[in-house]
């Protein structure tokens, strides 16, 4: 395949990101930039805080120290649907579907940043309202269509095998036609077969929607393929940032990969750390 | 054997035809063998000048469907003359001509349909490919057709023309009709269509009479189509049809089984299979009626339940495997539904044929077939998508008779023809009421058959195809001289004057004696029952018939649990004392069945063995289609032929085998070799 | 077995999205339409007044808290105390403003009950489970305690009471002691129908999936772009005005006059317990939840005398009690998603018949 | 402005005005609060174990006290009449297990708790039927003298109640804390398949924590009985225990027994100086206010754990 994919500009920058739970560092000074148009791939062992990484991306958690530039805008908090409105979705490591939902109703909770009738229209579910539902239901179509789940459209998620539901929660997130998509772990726990129908779509994504991609992903092989782009976290701290053939031979990854001891005392917290929401 | 004469037979309906809601009574005729012409319609001799009569007077009346993103999005009969208007004058404009081919690859897609009839406007030749083919096998059709240009569904397509594209030096230009992954391929010779639609409206918009005038350019003799058939041996042929081929046979048929425009289709099967032209193309056209594309191959039923057509075509197999599923689903219904079942479905098998053929059933039947019907016929129908049949066809192979009055019991209207590409499908096919399963019917309107000399069943009709293109010597050696098409296939007419195919005409042997030795037919037999799943029957010069058996690994296995036979292994379990008791009550009742017929009763099997292994392709035993390699068993398989003609009670072997993984081995057995005693043959 | 549904296939989105996709599920509607109807020419008034007007209000009832509760998943036992707001402010509007159109103070009085409800489900943006469900009792007792003490509410009646006055609607008298029990029985037809109809369209579209979202996963809700506060306070909102409403039919379609002990906790749970055993999540489960509860008492009362039983009437009453209990018991232990998921069952079976699956 | 001064002056210049009187404000409000504590207690020990938010402790505390006061008008000793009133509430525990919980297990919380509003019925229908409905005098024998400390005038009834309120906590906690019972009873409460798959077996701790609850319902109901007399209204005072829980927290006994005393006393307190203000009876609704605000501020409570959310 001939690719004439232009990677554009910044979408978003990092800047000396610093996050610590409870006196446990998760990330320290962390910066690096995503381009337009460009797959990003975050690796690192367990533990080196990607998750924590797309957490602070998405608005989730709040970094104690840093500054986080999007399409320009400096922010420095920022709710989780504040960035779905700016253009940033997401899947889960693990799953985060609406259960009792179908993978369409599911899909169509993607669109409904787009939606603009109140509720007294939705109510009478005439006119404007309707037209809207219809809209946006052929634009969850196209995303159904694209992820070749025609077949489960009406099947609640909770009934479908692992890694459909994976693919139903990349179209949820692809619904809300995002800038910026963030993958975490988007192919764990797949058998092979699924694992490269994943990356046809993630590469497809990118290509057909010019949408940016950040993901972060075990499987080297993957994510060196895909991935224009790799950052290597280790320990919560950025020890590569480059094309998959620097990072490859960087000197440093492999030691982290191979286990080489650290300077940094090795109790840093599990890679998806709790959030501490304090919520009963 | 007599020249039989299907005509007269059918000569007796008169059928008139009523074209759409006004009423406008176009013709009534008699069916008679027509040559040529569709009589009295001269105008609407091609396919393009159905459509703009169709658009006309079938305005706002569905066409054709599509599921895609969710719904059965449909088209008009004036949207779709819209739609092949500005294909054609695209594919003008980018160069298309008369007499050029374009081939069409892809899932059945309306798209794909609008541009075999663009392509029909221009006089030029669709050539419809499989869409499975690997590139291969889709290299031999395109260059030996010679497309200039081909129509395809989806990327996946694209990429297998492109790697065969340099073998294709004619093929000039490719059109593509989903975007999907295409974005990247730069190539000047890719086209999506809907840019070509956009170009052709632009080109219509400069040349406001082209299109027009290019459709009155094409009359029936035109060639309308080549289809290749798959052949079983060589390479593929290409079936030349022209207009009045494909015109004629399909509204003789569409006449005789009183199609109208308000029949529902679903277009399921290949695009470049004779019959899916026939009934979701050519019959849509003429009877006008709206034909549906299934959303992917994965919802073919659940679209087949939505739509529920009344016009309905499958083979065989496809039946089978409704017919398995539906026992299986039943089988873990609670005991109150199961029993039900069992009872109304024999109440069905005693009366429903007859109430579906119309003759006469004691009261006390018909009330529990209407009870049958709210309890089960009915609901069953409905969830397989079958309620609102009113005509469906099976062909392509033998029927197993338990399927096929399955179906009919439940009162379908589930009838078996008989044809072939080169026939544009029709060549006999069963009269409604006039139904049995084990033959294929009469000769269809405008056809008539012989059998010759040789058993060789013939036939004429105004459908018989033109050549094979650039392959005469093929072309002379299927029709003769006078106009008879040889279809390769033995058999004969029964007293009702149903036809009756018994195997491949070369393939049919003599025993010692002089009784027709007919190793399909046999095989067939054994085959439709549930336990046998491939059988390899010998006789040819023989002293009588001594067959092979596979088991059903699954069906027998379930049988071998509820007997509560314990077993590790096909070959442990084929070996078992029981299941030859099993299989022996099998072979019995297929010789019971062949002694009924005169000719066939001296080919009834004496002995068989049950095999000690699967018959594998892998192993070259089996095609890759499943169709048995006879010879080459024989051959393999010495050892155990001598044994059946010996006089052994059992026979060791040992044989190689190709594991999935293909590293070989070897499996050895000591077969037991089964007597069966022959049934008497009929007085006659 | 009834459902033949081949040859069904839908050509758009709008009928693709329909309530009822299902012809022979529009014949039934229908069915039920004209038995609702018909009702009152053969129903005598006993059964209009203990059965079906109070089966009405209490399905609308059923209906607010199941969009909160059952869609939006925020557990709230302050049902009761939604209803009084709108059974008093009725009152109070409708004595102000003696002219105004009944139905139009109905919703005036809906539209403060979901003031209230938006005030009390502030506490959601904090807590969730059982810690709101307990906060929202706070609701049922202060304003029963607001519209027992403050004497402006019930125009400083001595009896405490508020009356329903007689109004009319196109000259016919629905409310007050002169309105038919067959009128007042229409009327909350008319009402229950039409916000039943606005309900299902809510949760069929945006909003009732953006409470489904919040209710399976409110993380994940968020981070596709659902404010959970804002969508937690439309679903009080929306949830107390059709509680509120539904108040408002319980004084001036149904008992006539009232206190506030008509509107205590045991209301709260009465209409929690239609939902849950009507099915949480479901329109048609209000109903049938509905029904349940209403019932059942009437059965248990009627049915000693059904079997030429007489006793005391308190110990009728404590029988009564621990059968309507062990029958809850029973029910969540048998079916605990609720009779909804029964009828889908049923339906499911029906539509696979004879097949299991 | 008189409004102002009412609200945020006037009851302050009370108290101040007679600071004895708040005192035994305060006191009764303690008083109370302790009674608040016990049925909590009950409410605390079921939810940190099983996780069942049980609707029906306010009337096992009436079913409890019924007991006891119908074998005592029976003419059994008070010791006894105890004593099988413990082994009744065992017994019931049993039958709970049995017929309700058995069948339950796996099921949403929600579910579990309506199934306890339905327990609360049949239980007060069942002591109702068996030992009538009107008013019962409980006179177990727990002195009730009055007497003053410093001017503040007290109850030995009260200094008694605190007194065994105290002793049960201590116990509770020394058996959730330092019996192998409580520790799997802690582990139960912390997930049921993780408990299971160590071996403990979940009827036994239901059948064990039900019995608990029903016994700290006993001594609940001993003490409102004792001081108000045992009829239906006793089961409300389940009511006023909910507010406690959340100021305590679900799972928390210190938070309980703290969360009950500042419910009991904000009360008092406020009933006594702002009630009149608003026309009397606040205390239906004031300790809910008092909880929400609070939880405003502490959304887990006083002592209860952090939930901790993934994604």
């Amino acid at each position: 395949m001939i690719s004439n994919k232009h990677i554009g500009e910044v979408l978003l920058k990092l800047e000396d990101i610093s996050l610590s739970f409870g006196g446990v560092q998760a990330l320290s000074n962390v910066s690096f930039e995503v381009r337009e148009h460009e797959i990003l791939g975050i690796i690192g062992p367990n533990g080196a805080g990607k998750s924590s990484m797309l957490n602070v991306i998405n608005g989730f958690y709040h970094p104690d120290e840093g500054r986080i530039t999007y399409k320009g805008t400096t922010r420095k908090d920022m709710r989780p649907h504040e960035a779905a409105r700016q253009g940033i979705a997401r899947t889960f490591q693990n799953i985060a579907l609406f259960k009792g939902m179908t993978t369409l109703d599911n899909i169509m909770t993607g669109r409904n940043t787009k939606m603009r009738r109140n509720f007294l229209w939705q109510a009478l579910y005439l006119g404007p309202a309707r037209k809207e539902e219809m809209e946006h239901r052929e634009a969850a179509e196209r995303i159904i269509d694209f992820l070749e789940i025609e077949a489960i459209r009406k099947t609640p998620v909770g009934r479908l095998p692992y890694g459909l539901q994976k693919r139903v929660e990349l179209g949820r997130a692809l619904t809300a036609e995002p800038d910026l998509l963030l993958l975490d772990e988007p192919m764990a726990g797949m058998n092979l077969e699924e694992k490269e129908d994943m990356c046809r779509f993630i590469l497809d994504v990118n290509d057909e929607f010019g949408t940016t991609i950040a993901l972060i992903e075990h499987d080297m092989g993957v994510v060196m393929d895909i991935s224009d782009r790799v950052v290597v976290l280790d320990y919560g701290r950025k020890i590569a940032d480059g094309s998959p053939d620097e990072v490859r031979t960087n000197q440093d990854v492999i030691d982290a990969y191979l286990g080489v001891p650290h300077d940094i005392p090795p109790d840093t917290p599990p890679d998806d750390t709790p959030h501490a929401n304090p919520q009963p | 054997m007599q020249l039989f004469g299907g005509v007269n037979d059918n000569g007796r309906r008169q059928v008139r035809r009523f074209f759409g809601r006004t009423g406008l009574t176009r013709r009534g005729h008699e069916h008679q063998p027509r040559s040529t012409s569709p009589g009295g319609a001269s105008e609407l001799d091609t396919l393009p000048k159905l459509l703009l009569d169709n658009s006309k007077r079938l305005a706002d009346r569905p066409a054709i469907r599509e599921k895609d993103y969710g719904i059965w999005q449909t088209s008009t009969w004036r949207q779709v003359l819209d739609e092949v208007r500005a294909l054609a004058c695209g594919l003008a404009d980018l160069g298309l001509e008369r007499g050029d081919k374009l081939a069409v690859i892809g899932d059945n897609r309306p798209q794909l349909y609008w541009s075999m009839v663009a392509a029909q406007c221009l006089g030029a030749v669709p050539v419809p490919c499989y869409q499975d083919s690997v590139a291969k096998e889709m290299r031999f059709v395109i260059a030996h057709s010679e497309a200039r240009f081909a129509v395809v569904e989806d990327q996946e397509q694209v990429d297998k023309l492109l790697e065969i594209k340099e073998d294709c030096p004619k093929l000039r230009e490719i059109v593509y009709g989903d975007a999907r992954g295409m974005r990247n391929y730069t190539q000047p010779f890719l086209h999506r269509f809907a840019d070509l639609q956009e170009r052709g409206r632009r080109f219509d918009a400069e040349n406001p009479d082209f299109f027009l005038a290019e459709i009155a350019k094409g009359t029936g003799d035109d060639i309308a189509i080549i289809l290749y058939t798959s052949g079983t041996t060589g390479q593929p042929k290409g079936v030349v049809l022209s207009f009045d081929n494909v015109l004629v046979t399909a509204r003789n048929a569409a006449e005789y089984e009183r199609l109208t425009e308000n029949e529902e289709e679903l277009a399921y099967l290949p695009m470049a299979w004779v019959g899916d032209y026939v009934y979701s193309v050519a019959q849509s056209y003429t009877s006008g009626f709206c034909v549906s594309c299934p959303e992917s191959g994965a919802t073919v039923m659940n679209d087949l339940r939505e739509i529920g057509p009344t016009y309905f075509f499958a083979p065989p197999r496809i039946f089978e495997n409704i017919l398995t599923t539906v026992m299986i689903r039943i089988e873990d219904a609670s005991w109150l539904k199961r029993n039900m079942f069992e009872y109304f479905m024999a109440v069905a098998k005693r009366a429903g044929a007859d109430i579906l053929d119309g003759r006469r059933v004691p009261l006390l039947d018909r009330l529990l077939y209407g009870i049958g019907s709210v309890l089960v016929y009915g609901p069953l129908k409905n969830t397989l998508g079958f309620s609102r049949i009113r005509l469906a066809y099976t062909a392509g192979e033998a029927i197993g008779s338990d399927i096929f009055d399955f179906y009919r019991s439940l009162g379908i209207n589930l009838k078996q023809l008989y044809g072939q590409t080169e026939a544009v499908v029709y060549v006999t096919v069963q009269p409604d009421g006039e139904v049995k399963p084990d033959t294929v019917g009469v000769p269809a309107p405008g056809v008539e058959v012989r059998i010759s000399d040789a058993g060789e069943v013939m036939y004429k009709s105004p459908g018989v195809f033109q050549h094979y293109y650039k392959n005469p010597e093929a072309t002379a050696a299927a029709k003769t001289e006078d106009g008879w098409m040889r279809t390769g296939d033995a058999g004969f007419f029964d007293q009702d004057g149903h036809l009756k195919i018994i195997d491949r005409a070369k393939d049919v042997g003599r025993i010692n004696g002089g009784t027709m030795f007919a190793p399909k037919y046999i095989e067939n037999k054994l085959k439709f029952f549930p336990y046998i799943k491939e059988a390899v029957a010998f006789g040819d010069k023989r002293d009588y018939t001594a067959a092979f058996i596979n088991i059903d690994l699954g069906a027998v296995g379930n049988w071998a649990e509820r007997h509560h036979l314990a077993y590790a292994s096909y070959q442990e379990l084929a070996a078992k004392k029981e299941v030859y008791d099993l299989i022996h009550g099998c072979v019995e009742q297929v010789n019971r069945g062949l002694a009924k017929d005169p000719q066939l009763a001296g080919s009834q099997i004496k002995r068989y063995l049950i095999l000690h292994k699967e018959l594998d392709a892998d192993d070259g035993e089996l095609t890759r289609t499943r169709k048995v390699r006879r010879g080459f068993i024989a051959e393999k398989y010495t050892v155990l032929i001598d044994a059946l003609y010996g006089d052994a009670d059992h026979c060791e072997v040992e044989t190689q085998v190709t594991f999935e993984d293909g590293s070989t081995g070897t499996v050895k057995g000591d077969l037991k070799i089964g007597d069966v005693g022959v049934s008497p043959a009929p007085a006659a | 077995m009834i459902y033949r549904e081949a040859g069904q296939f839908k050509t758009t989105y709008t009928a693709d999205q329909a309530v009822f996709p299902i012809v022979q599920d529009r014949w039934f509607i229908a069915a039920v339409a004209f038995l609702a109807l018909g009702v009152p020419f053969v129903a005598n008034e006993y059964w209009l007044q203990v059965v079906l007007i109070p089966f009405l209000l209490f399905s609308l009832a059923a209906i607010g808290l199941n969009l909160l509760t059952g869609y939006t998943g925020q557990l709230s036992l302050g049902t009761g105390g939604f209803m009084a707001v709108g059974g008093y402010m009725t009152y109070k509007i409708t004595t102000a403003f003696p002219d105004l159109n009944i139905l139009v103070v109905f919703a005036a009085a809906g539209l403060i009950s979901a003031g209230a409800g938006l005030v009390f489900g502030l506490p959601s943006l904090r807590i969730k489970g059982f810690y709101l469900a307990v906060a929202t009792l706070a609701s049922q007792f202060f304003l029963g305690w607001l519209f027992n003490r403050v004497g402006w509410f019930y125009n400083y009646s001595s009896s405490g009471t508020i009356t329903a006055p007689p109004r009319e609607i196109l000259g016919i008298m629905v409310t007050g002691p002169e309105a038919t029990a067959e009128v007042r029985y229409y009327v909350a037809l008319a009402i229950v129908t039409v916000m039943a109809v606005a309900a299902k369209n809510l949760v069929r579209g945006r909003i009732g999936r953006s409470w489904m979202a919040i209710r399976d996963m409110d993380v994940a809700a968020e981070i596709i772009g659902i404010r959970p506060f804002r969508t937690k306070l439309l679903a009080f909102s929306i949830s107390s005005f059709y509680c509120g409403v539904a108040g408002a039919m319980l004084v001036f379609l149904w008992l006539g006059s009232a206190e506030t002990e008509a509107f205590d906790i045991v209301v709260s749970f009465d209409v929690l317990f239609m939902i849950i055993i009507g099915g949480l999540g479901s329109i048609l489960g209000s109903f049938l939840g509905a029904a349940f509860i209403v019932l059942v008492p009437v059965l248990l009362t009627n049915a000693p005398q059904l079997f030429g039983l007489t006793m005391a009437i308190d110990l009728q009453k404590h029988i009564e009690v621990v059968l309507f209990g062990s029958l809850i018991i029973f029910f969540l232990i048998v079916e605990p998603n609720g009779l909804a998921r029964l009828w889908q069952i049923t339906k499911e079976k029906l539509r696979l018949w004879p097949f299991p699956y | 402005m008189d409004l102002l001064t009412a609200v945020f002056v006037a009851p302050f210049l009370d108290m101040a005005g007679s600071p004895v009187f708040l005192a035994e404000v305060v006191i009764v409000g303690v008083l109370t609060g302790v009674m608040y504590s016990l049925v909590a207690l009950g409410f605390v020990l079921i939810f940190k174990a099983s996780g069942v938010f049980n609707f029906a402790q306010g009337v096992m505390v009436l079913f409890a006290a019924l007991t006891l006061v119908g074998l005592m008008e029976r003419g059994v000793p008070v010791w006894l009449a105890i004593l099988m009133t413990i082994l009744v509430m065992i017994g019931l525990a049993f039958a709970i297990e049995r017929f309700m919980l058995r069948h339950l297990v796996n099921q949403e919380p929600i579910i579990l708790f309506m199934a306890t509003i339905g327990l609360a019925f049949v239980l007060e229908g069942v002591g109702e039927t068996l030992w009538g409905s009107n008013v019962k005098a409980l006179d177990v024998g727990i002195p009730n003298a009055s007497f003053e400390v410093g001017g503040i005038l007290l109850n030995e009834f009260d200094l008694f109640a605190a007194a065994s309120c105290a002793v049960l906590v201590a116990v509770l906690a020394v058996f959730f804390h330092y019996t192998t019972i409580g520790r799997a009873l802690r582990a139960v409460a912390d997930d049921h398949q993780a408990a299971l798959s160590v071996g403990i077996p979940l009827k036994t701790i239901w059948v064990i924590v039900w019995s608990v609850a029903g016994f700290v319902g006993l001594v609940a109901g001993i003490m409102w009985g004792a001081r108000s007399g045992v009829q239906f209204s006793l089961s409300l005072i389940a009511l006023k225990a909910l507010p406690v829980l959340i100021l305590g927290g679900f799972t928390s006994v210190p938070g309980a027994i703290v969360g009950g005393l500042i419910i009991g006393v904000g009360e008092k307190i406020a009933e006594i100086y702002w009630g009149p203000l608003l026309g009397g009876a606040i205390e239906n609704w004031f300790a809910y206010m008092l909880a929400l605000v609070f939880l405003v501020f502490r959304p887990q409570g006083l002592f209860g754990e952090r939930i901790i959310e993934r994604v």
